[in-house]
């Protein structure tokens, strides 16, 4: 995997190589097969694996949902694609009552290895249902792994690591950075659950995962030009946090600014700034600052840029820090 | 899958079936109530009796022209980069026009995102159905104003509302009906089932018109069903027709006589038009990944506007005159449309906040508040 | 509310309704399997020939009194409280156990909260059952040592499970076949309805076994449909019978057929066992609030125990000696229960932390090393 | 209404009020008619109504929501009913993505009032799916509002108010608390969606809502014989957060504990302790600290005491803040 790969073929790529490496994976999604997902994130793999182990299914999510925790009690590994995140919440109590528990019901006597790939967030210009970021909802549900990348060697690596794991995955793709690419080194350098320091700094630390990474690199690069350092953590992980990572950084700068898309009240910069207050509360010379959506439905596609997070509203919460 | 990993998976279902299970079997040809061939012959269907005066056949004609055309206005819009998306009909007009224009005025039609004849039959102005697309607002017209719903994304949910306020209609004792519009692809949903379920047992006013287009983007029906969908009723204890939804004359028969079946109290019907997608699932879809072209030029051949040209001018009933006319006023609705589309202003960012809640929500006023004193600071120039 | 408000809605299927539409309709007396009647008669139906030997049908007794005193010792447990809860199956054994033991070692059960005939079959230690209900555990069980999936309590969700688990036999090339059971009331839930759409498509093996016992909860079958559950079938393209819930041969011999015609590739069948919940919904259920003695009464004329033991009798097929030896099994089989629960111990708080994840999770980790200290500073003294 | 009722009755009540005082008012939900629901809040109900106004609906909760969205755009007003907590999943599709975003997807055209009324929480000894706290998911959820009483008083007047909103509500009702007797004013003396100080301190300020509002007075009374004055704040409100009430509590006791019973990570007490460490950063003298479920299933009932927040793990906590 020399060169540069866009992370939808590095995602592509990691499908294929744990359809290639165990046979009991399977995916299923509606429209995965000859058209290759809406995406085209399962481009080529119907063809070469056959309609037993890329599976089209009829359009309803529950059922996807509720036959994938059927197909892994029968020791199945499947690998689900819900179209959009707008779309998984028919599938939520199969998520959330059924997935999530069912390893802890049955006292640990039987796994359940499925991965929930979902295409989340926004910038892309999308009518409604198609931008959403619901990672809180399942961060906060206890019984499942939530997980996002935010480059290409990462999305393949997460991705195969994720299909490996004997827990549920619910594995957030940036949708909106689907054609960025990247360099894919030839081993995961990171458990799934750890933390990544993307850009070093000393002023203030910016906390972000899955499309909001890109956006805070830029931040940082921009404040360097004012003589401000900043750290950039990449969370990948959304439960587990990887607080150990986290907590070294804040309290080495003593300043943090949450990034995500999603609306901050109840956010995952919630959690963050109210653990990361509590363990680093004699090291903070400013509260945690949030910078989010708001709490309001995903807006129209032409004023979704006052919603997103971007550079400006980053910075501006980096001064609003760096003031106290 | 359909389970091809298995050799025995694909045999036939076996003859020892017990007598008493044959009647559930999948093998009966669904009759498909027509009134107008593909050739524009018209046919009588003892069930659906349909008498047309010439006005009502232009009427319909025009109709479909019409909505043919500001379909396709649309499409080109996107590809000038006016829509950020579309949702093409082109294939579906009869099926849209006939049963929207068997409703009356106290009808109430809950759509999907593709019903853009019915919103012309409850006229509703196109326009209005362009905002969503174009981005400037998620639908946002005033869905009793026409008794025409917003338009809903989340396949099959709507099947629901519709059920909902067909049961408030029986509660009012009023005689309105109410039509759900959704697809092949959405009769698998759970909420299109559990609507069946809840609009059988309260009688509810309603009809179920599912647009059987052969295709959920780039599934074939058979992905959801292995028997005809208009079948789907019978389970639940209330009728289904399928009919020939290229033909807006059944259409209309067929539609008419649901709601006036409905509205007198006597439950649900589902209707499966039979029809066909001939375009893309929407402009960013690209069907030559999944399905021939054969196929859909097979289905050229049952075009609905063709077709009812066909026998206007057979029968004598539309001059050239006629045709000329209706040509003229579909140039001048594309006109309308791009102009009306290209001088859609960007809404306010403020709207983000303006309809979270109908009454005042602290959260809310507070994030308000710090957007619009934020974004003044950018106008006053003081940051950055 | 059976939209009482309107009169007209009141009003049965207008006389004008097409003829094509008349298949659809709700007229048809659905036949009910029987192979054995109220009365302790023998009969043949023609679609489920059954020959037994005495030992088979006395081993049927054996399972349905045992089961029933089961049942029986968990209720009176619950009331000297050491459950919490319990649903009892009272009037379903035969539902239960017809369709157990009509399944072979190798396939797969996926049971609700009221399948404890069924647990029975498959072999299942009853005290795994009452762990759940005691409150030491979610039922804990390992599903595939007997081939028996957990207790689920959201309504309709295993059936999904039961349709993925049949979909994954398929793949593997295997024929054993599943049964997913649920109730009358479930046959409204979405998932449900998912199941037969995905099970039909997909030819998948499994057999929805529906009980239904004529309420969920307080609410009649009525609330849930207009027409006989198993023809629900018939709309998703696969067979549907209805047996006799109450008759242990009719549930054997029909759940046997269904099994072998799902495990030979023809896909999905549903079975409506028609029986009655003699008791409360669960021991928080109060029935006198919404259902006529009368009509537990007219029930208690159908039990299935009694019935079986009827011809057992007469035709001579047991003798005092195995009742009497049945009783005391049964006898035994209740002091097991009773001490084995009495004796099950309160599990370790640290059980909360146990099973969340198959593999560590930072937070689980150290939210037990907080709990493990601080339950340890009280057996200190440290604190308070 | 002179006299102790308890909270169910109270409830009871309000909806018998609400019923008579509106005929647009219709109840929905599974056994709410000749049962009078499992927990008996609508006894008798149907009796007075009818089957038209208090309708057993299938057993489908999407179905029930769903179709209340549909009453609600014929012009009704729709009480549901789920029957447990654990329940409502089914219909989270329709809840976040129908309910919740209804009013601004019709550019406020449409009214959606709706109140979703459930039983939650746990501490009754029931078995699984019958103990959730799920508040996070809902407050999370633009267009929600989300409240929940802790006395006989506000249950009464909170859901009249309620269900008169033209907003959609989520209604929490602490079912272990059904049972507790209280007065019931003349009319409501507080908003919906302000808090309540339900006992004044100078020390530390509890913050609470539905079931441990009385964990919380319990705690701060077994602590006034410690010599130790702790506020106790009723947040009453979820969504919205009467924040203007806790910081300036908080400020004045410069410390707080969040006590609910829903996991701790990303549960409300996140949301607290983050908002109110950026309100009140210059006053506190210890991080806002959480007292919650554990990150995992609601366990069996034979151990969800040690679960449950208590007395002592309140009081543990606050010790903990206190000695910063
Ligand atoms: C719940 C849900 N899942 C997935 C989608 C994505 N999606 C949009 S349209 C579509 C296919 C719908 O097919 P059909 O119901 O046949 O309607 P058609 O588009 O053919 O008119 C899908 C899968 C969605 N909108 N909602
Ligand atoms: C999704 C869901 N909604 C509601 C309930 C509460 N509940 C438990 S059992 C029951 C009735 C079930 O009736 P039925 O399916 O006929 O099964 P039965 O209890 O009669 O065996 C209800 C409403 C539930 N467990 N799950
Ligand atoms: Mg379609
Ligand atoms: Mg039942």
């Amino acid at each position: 995997m020399a060169g540069q790969l866009s992370i939808a073929k590095a995602l592509n790529d990691a499908l294929r190589k744990s359809l290639e490496n165990d046979p009991k994976t399977v995916l299923m999604g509606e429209d995965i097969g000859k058209l290759g997902g809406v995406f085209r994130i399962t481009d080529g793999l119907q063809k070469d694996f056959g309609e037993g182990r890329v599976i089209d299914t009829p359009l309803a999510e529950s059922g996807i949902v509720g036959t994938a925790i059927g197909l892994a009690l029968r020791g199945y590994r499947p690998v689900v694609e819900i179209q959009f995140d707008g779309f998984v919440y028919p599938a939520f109590d199969q998520i959330v009552s059924q997935l999530a528990k069912m390893h802890a019901r049955a006292l640990g006597h039987v796994k359940m290895p499925v991965t929930i790939r979902i295409p989340y967030a926004g910038g892309i210009g999308a009518v409604e249902h198609h931008s959403e970021s619901h990672e809180a909802y399942f961060a906060h549900t206890a019984g499942l792994r939530v997980v996002s990348p935010s480059s290409a060697h990462d999305a393949h690596w997460m991705l195969r690591q994720a299909i490996a794991s004997d827990d549920p995955v619910i594995f957030l793709e940036p949708k909106r950075r689907y054609w960025d690419k990247g360099e894919i080194g030839p081993a995961a350098d990171l458990a799934l659950h750890d933390a990544r320091i993307v850009r070093p700094g000393t002023d203030a630390t910016l906390l972000a995962y899955g499309p909001m990474v890109k956006v805070c690199l830029e931040a940082a690069a921009a404040a360097e030009e004012d003589g401000r350092r900043l750290e950039v953590v990449d969370l990948r992980s959304l439960s587990p946090v990887d607080f150990t990572t986290l907590e070294e950084s804040v309290k080495r700068t003593g300043r943090a600014v949450v990034v995500h898309e999603a609306p901050v009240f109840l956010g995952m910069g919630a959690e963050l700034a109210a653990r990361l207050t509590e363990r680093c509360f004699y090291h903070l010379e400013a509260p945690v600052l949030r910078v989010g959506g708001y709490h309001a439905p995903y807006p129209p596609s032409r004023v979704e840029e006052a919603f997103l997070p971007d550079l400006d509203r980053v910075l501006d919460a980096v001064d609003r820090a760096l003031a106290y | 899958m359909t389970v091809k990993s298995t050799a025995r998976a694909r045999k036939k279902a076996a003859p020892g079936v017990p007598d008493t299970l044959r009647a559930t079997g999948t093998d009966a040809q669904p009759e498909l109530v027509q009134l107008l061939t593909p050739e524009g012959e018209r046919v009588e269907h003892p069930d659906y009796p349909l008498t047309t005066t010439p006005e009502e056949l232009r009427a319909l004609y025009r109709d479909l022209v019409l909505v043919r055309r500001f379909d396709g206005e649309a499409t080109a819009l996107q590809r000038q980069g006016e829509l950020g998306l579309w949702a093409s009909l082109l294939g579906q007009e009869a099926a849209q026009v006939g049963s929207g224009r068997a409703m009356r005025t106290g009808d109430y039609a809950f759509p999907t995102y593709r019903e853009h004849g019915v919103a012309w039959c409850r006229d509703v102005d196109p326009l209005n159905l362009l905002g969503m697309f174009r981005g400037v607002n998620h639908g946002g017209w005033d869905p009793n104003e026409k008794n025409f719903h917003l338009y809903t994304i989340v396949i099959g949910a709507q099947a629901l509302h519709a059920t909902g306020y067909a049961m408030g209609v029986s509660k009012d004792g009023a005689d309105d009906a109410v039509i759900a519009y959704f697809g092949d692809g959405a009769s698998s949903q759970g909420d299109v089932n559990e609507a069946f379920t809840f609009a059988s047992v309260y009688n509810a006013p309603v009809v179920f018109f599912c647009q059987n287009n052969q295709w959920a983007i780039s599934e074939p029906t058979t992905t959801q069903t292995k028997i005809p969908l208009y079948r789907r009723a019978s389970g639940f204890g209330f009728p289904g027709v399928r009919v020939d939804g290229n033909d807006v004359l059944a259409c209309l028969a067929v539609t008419r006589w649901a709601l006036d079946h409905a509205r007198s109290g006597n439950g649900p019907v589902l209707i499966e038009a039979f029809t066909y997608r001939m375009g893309a699932h929407t402009t960013s879809d690209d069907p030559t990944r999944y399905r021939a072209t054969e196929e859909t030029e097979a289905w050229k051949a049952k075009d609905p506007i063709l077709r009812l040209r066909t026998l206007l001018e057979k029968e004598g009933l539309a001059d050239e005159e006629f045709f000329t006319a209706i040509d003229a006023e579909s140039e001048r609705l594309g006109l309308r449309v791009r102009e009306g589309v290209r001088g859609m202003p960007d809404p306010d960012p403020t709207l983000i906040f303006d309809h979270v809640y109908s009454e005042p929500h602290a959260l809310v006023d507070e994030e308000r508040a710090e957007y619009v004193e934020y974004a003044a600071s950018f106008e006053a120039g003081e940051n950055h």
